[in-house]
């Protein structure tokens, strides 16, 4: 096992990540911008290295200053988190070749993945359902104009090399298809430097769901259920719950063999995420992200297993002592995304935090680096806490979050625990029905 | 009693300066008279870290050491590194230093090195100066931003 | 000891100063002579309680209204609740009420009952006085410490 | 089901029960002293009702107050949470008398078990080991001195109305006896007005074991496995863990079926703790609570069952959906008794809170009305917050659990967290080898 882990991230998931190691007898180092010398995991770790100024480019992306504090601090594996440089593989390559483990799945396993062509064909050919459409980046508007008659419109018209909602959009016949393509095209370009784009099938109600992955260097693969992630807001995801609402034992364990099967033939370890689209009772599969998410909590919650020390436990080379069918997976887990943030207009809300309290009591967790005092930089993310809530139902689970939600202080700031509070009295979430435009529906965007 | 004569002017123009300055008290006294104002700074303390101590596993006089540093980078006089690497005070091990306490230094000089992914990079004076203190060894691993040496 | 001549008008004028400019203390002296104000330099807000808005069921009207009898509990003329109950303020539902507004009261005399597991305890004035506000009305449930009316 | 609960209790119990009504939908009442007006449950509360002065007699044991404010605010029922009138008889009928629904046993077997005498002649018969000793009080210091022949020396003296260690003295011979028998009764006479005293086997080096049960109305009773809660300091418990180390499955089962079958012979309904010595390989029951346990958390932890949620169900009259056979225990759950006190001498140190940092994550609970500000009061017990910690295994419980104290903050006044956290770094209780006296040797008490 490692001897000390460098936690390449920074904010919730590097204190996520400290706990785990710390758990483990784990030394850690914490990395860090300027910006963020004051905050709790840094203070945690057993060592912290200033690598740059604020701007993420200068710190949490600046390869070299990440390898140098590796060297210098003799951290023996760097753990990449969530964003930032974990899904870079060429990050990936200069770790191994500093002698040192990257915390995750192969950097070719992270090249295939992180190219959506590359990505949806082997998917296609490792079996799994994929969303109809072109498997190559569209070159004749044409042809373009052919296949999407083929599959049938509404089509989508994607980036290769983009993610969040960035170099997308919908036509919805031939002449829109052809305005969707340059738009695409320019955004991908502007946003990834790359405009090649490709088709896809539209789905208009689906729900975005996706099964947790875990796999060992050693042929070993579990899934660790599903997480409902259709609660989204510009293609971020805001609640997320697992298991979901839509599925049932039969379809869960359907889809999970599946996907495990596709893992183990792939020769995948690490975590990972097969995210996918589901409509009528039907997958598609949309990407796989291959590393923690941040919605990992839930899947912990439900199926008492830490997904943090397992990814640590299968980096180092450990065998998984998991196996499939007797995992169980108990109750129903929430989690609410904190955001510092204005709950109606979403405008950031960065500033000093004058009061802070965390609920408490049974099944409720909450992952933050927040404290009274703390100043939330405004050159990151505006995600500032999870609060995770599970109960032995949906049921339980729904009015322990209401209570969570209540005692939950964050002062100083804006954030969007009062958006959380509303959903959760929606009839439709009640009834868990909803889709990913149903959020967006909601707020009337 | 002597009627005290209170300036409210004064204090109002001391108040002020109170927000100016982010002072929390001033204290005046001249020919027998002396006055004092205050304020509270925010309602909590400046940069409070709620961490147990126990969570610290590097003892504590490392960390008094890492204060220090942070002070020094603060100084006026400080150069501070570009970047996290290890600091070499001197092209060669067997060299003399590119520096020492008491050189008169010129703009442009290399100071010092910081070595980064096998790259050297030379931390140059920016004005003519006399150096004052060394804050680092050779070899000694530094800080995005960690004082490496004062010149005045 | 000589006699300490307290200027009331003075402190009053320092204490209007120290809330305008939101100062928590001032001290002055002069010839021999020395003052200091000051106001609650806690270092947090009193009785911060970090509740949710949220958390309370209860209407915001209502809170205040508990706030208002807290307030007036502090009165130093209260006549406050001995325990949790009932309270009435007339013997019988037909029959007048035991003291009005404006009334004198006499030391003794029965102001209102409250009353707790089916017995009723008269809380009696303890100095004569005139009754100045009445904060129940009859059959209201009141908390322990609650203000019932204000003498004067 | 109740739509209105009155919690006649302060602190962290009373935010406890709070918490469960809120997620049950039930409305709350917080009734309080005049030291407690600031406190985080009433705060949260629906209603709150100030009964009475600080001392706890003129507030939180004053009957006609908590009565009437029960009446003045329609509660229809009535929790008494964890000490003050959870064991009170007399309080239980009060309540029913009232109409309104005291929330645990019927008041027979509160009085039952409350008399110590009474509840080991009545354990005895249902088929459950007691300490060898007299069944009778004694009279006569010869007779006496025969029974602790028989029984063998050490025996101990222990008063009858007695608890938390007054009026208990141990004689390890016949001259001992008699010293200790006028000690004992002058102390009972003292502490609870009532000089009856009787014998008992003294047990050298019992660890302290005691069964979890939830019984409804209806005949339905189970058992949620064991706590270990040898670690005392003067018969207070300091830290509790579950399972207890020194169990194994099969010992478990036996016990825990025993256990049931002498409750449901006794047609006891709610919530109850059977507390057993155990020494050698055998039970010896020493008395029964009544009531809520202030460790039931860690039986939660590894039942995932809401004990105060299933008391109130019961309390209800509605059925246990809890069945003996499906009843799974999972992982290793300790929790840390935290109190205003100085570890090293104990002195209590009640104050105002300037700093509270609550440590997060996962399978970390906390169950504290702490936070910034607020200030402890002098005139009640010191405890306030408990840290609850579970683990898949328990080496992974007590790694999480150092964690988990590193991050914890109570500023502005003294706590026994680095009591607790020189506990686990103890070899002896690393190995899970420790009896009641191992905590005060350790203490040099």
């Amino acid at each position: 096992m490692f001897e000390k882990i460098l936690i390449a991230n920074r904010g919730e998931i590097a204190l996520r990540i400290h706990r785990a190691c710390r758990e483990m007898g784990i030394h850690t180092v914490a990395v860090h911008s300027t910006a963020d010398a004051d905050a709790m995991h840094v203070r945690l770790a057993d060592e912290s290295v200033c690598i740059g100024a604020a701007p993420s480019k200068d710190s949490y992306l600046n390869i070299p200053a990440i390898l140098t504090a590796a060297n210098i601090t003799n951290a023996d594996a760097i753990h990449p988190g969530v964003g930032f440089l974990s899904e870079n593989a060429h990050f990936a390559d200069m770790v191994s070749e500093h002698g040192i483990t990257f915390i995750g799945p192969s950097a070719e396993h992270m090249r295939l993945m992180g190219d959506k062509i590359s990505a949806k064909a082997k998917i296609k050919e490792l079996g799994l359902p994929v969303v109809p459409g072109t498997d190559e980046a569209i070159t004749d508007i044409d042809e373009a104009l052919v296949t999407a008659k083929s599959i049938g419109y509404p089509v989508l018209v994607k980036a290769s090399g983009g993610g969040g909602g960035k170099g997308m959009k919908v036509a919805r016949s031939s002449e829109g298809l052809r305005s969707a393509i340059s738009l695409a095209k320019a955004e991908a370009k502007a946003h990834f430097g790359n405009d090649e784009v490709y088709l896809e099938k539209f789905l208009s109600n689906p729900r975005h769901i996706e099964i947790q992955i875990l796999a060992d260097q050693h042929g070993n693969v579990v899934h660790l259920a599903e997480r409902d992630c259709s609660l989204q807001r510009r293609h971020q995801k805001v609640l997320e719950e697992a298991p979901s609402p839509a599925l049932n034992a039969a379809t869960r364990d359907k889809i999970g063999a599946k996907v495990v099967k596709a893992i183990r033939k792939l020769g995948y370890y690490g975590v990972g995420t097969i995210e996918f689209l589901y409509e009528n009772g039907k997958f598609y599969f949309i990407e796989m992200n291959t590393r923690l998410q941040v919605e990992h909590p839930i899947t912990e919650m439900i199926s008492g297993i830490d997904l943090v020390r397992e990814q640590i436990r299968v980096a180092a080379g450990a065998k998984l002592d998991l196996v499939q069918k007797k995992l169980q997976f108990s109750g129903h887990a929430i989690e609410c995304r904190i955001n510092a943030e204005s709950p109606e207009t979403f405008i950031p809300s960065p500033g000093r935090i004058t009061d802070y309290h965390a609920p408490g009591g049974l099944d409720v967790r909450v992952d933050s680096g927040l404290y009274s005092g703390y100043e939330v930089p405004s050159h990151y993310d505006s995600m500032i806490a999870k609060l995770i809530v599970r109960g032995r139902s949906r049921n339980e689970c729904l009015m322990r979050l209401r209570r969570a939600l209540e005692e939950f202080v964050i002062g100083g700031i804006e954030t969007t625990i009062p958006l959380h509070q509303r959903l959760i009295t929606e009839p439709d979430f009640i009834n868990g029905d909803y889709d990913i435009h149903w959020l967006e529906n909601l707020l009337g965007i | 009693m002597a009627k005290f004569d209170i300036d409210g002017g004064l204090i109002r123009k001391l108040s002020k300066l109170l927000e100016e300055t982010d002072l929390t008290e001033i204290e005046f006294e001249s020919e027998g008279q002396r006055i004092r104002v205050a304020r509270n700074s925010g309602g909590y303390r400046e940069s409070y870290i709620p961490v147990a101590e126990t969570g610290k596993q590097a003892g504590t006089a490392e960390e008094q050491a890492e204060k220090t540093a942070s002070a020094k980078s603060d100084h006026p006089g400080a150069i501070t590194s570009p970047m996290v690497g290890t600091a070499y005070v001197a092209s060669e091990p067997e060299s003399p230093p590119f520096v020492k306490v008491g050189d008169k230094i010129r703009e442009g000089q290399t100071l010092i090195i910081v070595e980064a992914m096998k790259t050297m990079n030379p931390v140059l004076a920016l004005r003519d100066g006399t150096v004052k203190e060394i804050l680092v060894e050779n070899g000694d691993p530094v800080e995005f931003g960690e004082a490496l040496m004062i010149i005045e």
